[in-house]
């Protein structure tokens, strides 16, 4: 993880952690803080608690997002201190809905320069956000909504399995995460496990992003906490709930990055500190497989 | 709230659920007389079956088990856009006289007072679903004759009509609060009391509404929640309470 | 199969089988032929034996295509036929390249009215179909070039599983099936195996088609012949090579359709008559499952 | 052909390949000098392994023990139009001076002499491949001054340049034929002869040419096929001969 952030992530790049609640991978969100990395701009749709941390942490210029909350707990503060309070540090913020969101990724793994959807009639988005902009249909003459396409610098997708090329294979929920690899410039994957090649050959529907457009490939178990991976562990209810209070504070939660983060070499010190993870590993509900042959 | 808006769910449908009460209406209403009802949260999972009580919308229990898992692109574009969606469930900071919903901000957008999440999904289900349902506890900060910022357009965004500006869905055509329901009213699209809930009066409603309050002629009678109802919020759907003490 | 084409394919309608050499409807083609649908647009990638069957048994007033060729032998002779020496039945046509014929279905898909894709720069195809045309990227100022979405009366899907309500699982190549059925109006899923709604719950990212989408469910084993069924059947080669000399002659043509599709009620009276097709059943390639648990 | 087409590609290189020929020399590469090849099909299949000789490009030789398997959405959009394609390979009916290709009519469009099966992927293919190797047998019909119908743009598709037109790929910078080797010149785009395969004569292959080839003013050697080439071609890749033949 160390080196590909190193060489992957630079000061001033667009950077993307995909992955809707499902597989947010903090490891690659902690070693970006722990490189201290600046004038990030940090694309997601949720920025959830990863980007809360790394703003808090000072690595970001600019947010885009659509929904920035503590997905089913409450706010992001260090979020909301940088927006309602800009003078200590101040973030700009360039904001879509979801799908206004999911369309610029779209755009962007397509490689066209805008997407259209109907969308944002009636509502007070485009007012503040100009980038949301519209275009006439040249068959019907009606006009529909735009949103530019996003291509990031790197995008990091955190991943079940991939083989050593980067064959990626992702189950439970897929968010935007494929768009996002396709749409960027450099591929981070993170996986909880590392395969060989014949397993991901012997499925090759349930492969989401082909090693072609990959550009490293990191094992890291558990590095998605306290985000979760379906199959390995769940979500940690409990380190969200608590965010709440630790994220109010400035002094928490730099206490709480002293700790965690910049206290830590890497991803396995990290887990060494919090034992009680292990109770969040996943049971087992195991599908059939199905039949390849011809 | 959950039970009342449990009822407003035919058996069949298709909803867009969001996390916390309309999770448990819709799974309320599943556990009722709405056994075939398709749960679809904006995540990807369709036809969830959630063992748990789900705390996010992008909770692992919510895949499990579930019809399909699909990417959020196929989520907005083929089934939201598409027209697939029979309800949709909003809530918010700020509902106002048209049903129009803020999510986004209390105060200016440039130097905000208190700043919300954003829409999420909301923008587009409040669009395109082909109604919607918003759950809001009553008060007059939550109820403003105008909202701060319109993040989810209601029955007359920007003084038109919906049609006029080509927003497929019919949107909010109830308000269902902790003390009645508000209806929309088909000529003016203003949101009037429609029923209250046994033991309110009129009177608790309008202090909870920042605007001169239109009432139906007729309110109708609002059953309490059964037996069954009540034994099924607490004891198996919310049996810690997340949500149902909101 | 006989009370779905019933029901849901008319006389005029714009018809879709789709599935990309894999998983192509024969079934549902005999049967339209057999209930002697007229005047339908018949739309599709790739023509295949399947619409020149159709086409040959004049259920067909258009023809939207890509690819019109019989894949891996020749032609398509009926198809050519009618637009070579259009005297005796003509055809419509009306072209694209696959590329476009995608986005025809992605927009249908998404209920957009186009669809932009950079494309047919330098290529003659607009000059012979107006309906490509083009659009104004309201970012940079670029042309893109333009398809019309393609929103089918009614699609048919083959696939190898669905359960009762219709919630659709393919493996194997899985082409435009979705997006056309996205597209539809009506939508017919015929399927090798009807299975328990659990089997589908298990592996919920294997469902390519939602139930919600879908107006009726028909049950059909090798429905497919002479395409082919990943995990069930392999392609008839022989057929599609027999196939070149039969579309040959109009008589040899019309001896086959009363032979294999007039002169049989069904599909398993079909399949009675050439129990030599045994011989195409898929050899055993299992896949693992994974694990869904939390 | 299918060897010296081979010997075009380079180790670790993503090729959209098509049936017949350019899939034997795809396959014969990747026995040989380039393992690492990868082999993406417009069906989807992505990094296929094929035990047999696939007779259409939707085999499900094709599929089985491939690395991935996406719908043709995403080939076309986020792998072809994005730009991860180095290298396609066409052939056609006709193929002119500046490597525009004919699949589509002999004749005129609205009264064909012969319907030809049309473009498939072979338009974008054209258009977004980095580069562009054409195979095609020699012949004054099958090389024509120009075709009657452009269906793949080469090098100077209605007398522009490709730059132009922004066409993102360089087109075609090879034609492998039966006899010899074109390739585009860098200044005019014009097909000139390149190399001649041993025993093939400057006379052999104009007579091949519906127009006044012109020549490289020296012509590279082409090794014959080698043992270990001939072997696997006819022993394993196509042991029926089924496109050798060609």
């Amino acid at each position: 993880m160390r080196d590909a952030v190193a060489r992957f992530v630079h000061d001033g790049d667009t950077v993307v952690i995909e992955g809707f609640t499902h597989l947010i991978c903090f490891a690659a969100g902690h070693e970006i803080i722990r490189q201290r990395r600046r004038d990030l701009t940090l694309a997601r749709l949720t920025p959830d608690l990863i980007y809360d941390q790394m703003i808090g942490a000072g690595c970001a210029r600019k947010l885009v997002f659509s929904w920035a909350g503590n997905p089913g707990v409450g706010s992001l503060h260090a979020f909301r201190r940088a927006v309602e309070a800009p003078g200590t540090a101040p973030l700009e913020i360039e904001e879509y809905s979801h799908f206004g969101m999911v369309a610029r990724f779209s755009a962007g793994a397509a490689r066209l320069p805008f997407w259209p959807l109907r969308d944002y009639m009636g509502t007070d988005l485009p007012r503040v956000n100009p980038r949301i902009s519209s275009v006439t249909c040249p068959y019907t003459g009606e006009d529909l909504a735009t949103v530019p396409a996003l291509n990031p610098d790197v995008t990091i997708v955190h991943a079940q399995r991939a083989d050593a090329d980067g064959n990626t294979q992702i189950w439970g929920l897929v968010g935007v995460q494929r768009e996002a690899a396709f749409a960027s410039e450099r591929v981070i994957v993170v996986v909880e496990e590392l395969v060989d090649e014949r397993l991901i050959r012997s499925d090759p529907n349930r492969t989401a992003i082909p090693g072609m457009i990959v550009d490293a490939v990191v094992v890291e178990p558990w590095g998605a906490h306290p985000s979760y991976a379906q199959g390995y562990y769940d979500r940690d209810n409990d380190f969200y709930v608590a965010w709440e209070d630790i994220s109010r504070s400035p002094d928490r939660l730099t206490r709480y990055l002293d700790e965690f983060v910049y206290g830590v070499p890497d991803r396995a010190a990290y887990l060494e500190k919090q034992p009680h993870v292990a109770r969040l590993k996943a049971k087992e509900r195991w599908c059939a497989g199905v039949n390849y042959g011809y | 709230m959950a039970a009342v808006a449990a009822r407003e769910l035919q058996d069949g449908e298709v909803v867009f659920v969001g996390i916390g009460l309309p999770n448990l209406a819709c799974n309320l209403a599943r556990a009722t007389h709405a056994p075939r009802l398709v749960l679809l949260y904006e995540s990807g999972a369709v036809g969830a079956v959630p063992e748990r009580l789900p705390v996010s919308i992008g909770d692992p229990a919510l895949v499990t088990g579930s019809l399909m898992v699909c990417g959020m692109a196929d989520v907005f574009q083929c089934i939201l856009q598409n027209g697939r969606i029979e309800v949709g469930f909003l809530g918010g900071a700020q509902v106002d006289r048209y049903g129009n919903i803020n999510t986004t901000v209390i105060g200016p957008y440039a130097r905000p007072k208190v700043r919300l999440p954003g829409s999420g999904g909301a923008a587009e289900i409040a669009i395109h679903a082909r109604r919607t349902l918003i759950v809001a506890k009553l008060g007059p900060r939550a109820f403003p004759e105008r909202v701060d910022f319109v993040t989810s357009p209601g029955l007359r965004p920007q003084g038109r009509l919906r049609r006029e500006l080509r927003m497929p869905g019919a949107g909010p055509v109830k308000v269902i609060t902790d003390k009645g329901i508000l209806e929309a009213d088909d000529a003016t699209g203003e949101m009037v009391l429609a029923a209250l809930y046994p033991g309110v009066s009129m009177s608790d409603v309008r202090a909870g509404v920042g605007w001169s309050l239109r009432c139906r002629p007729e309110l109708a009678p609002v059953a309490p929640p059964t037996e069954q109802e009540l034994r099924l919020l607490r004891d198996v759907l919310d049996p810690k309470g997340l949500f149902l003490k909101q």
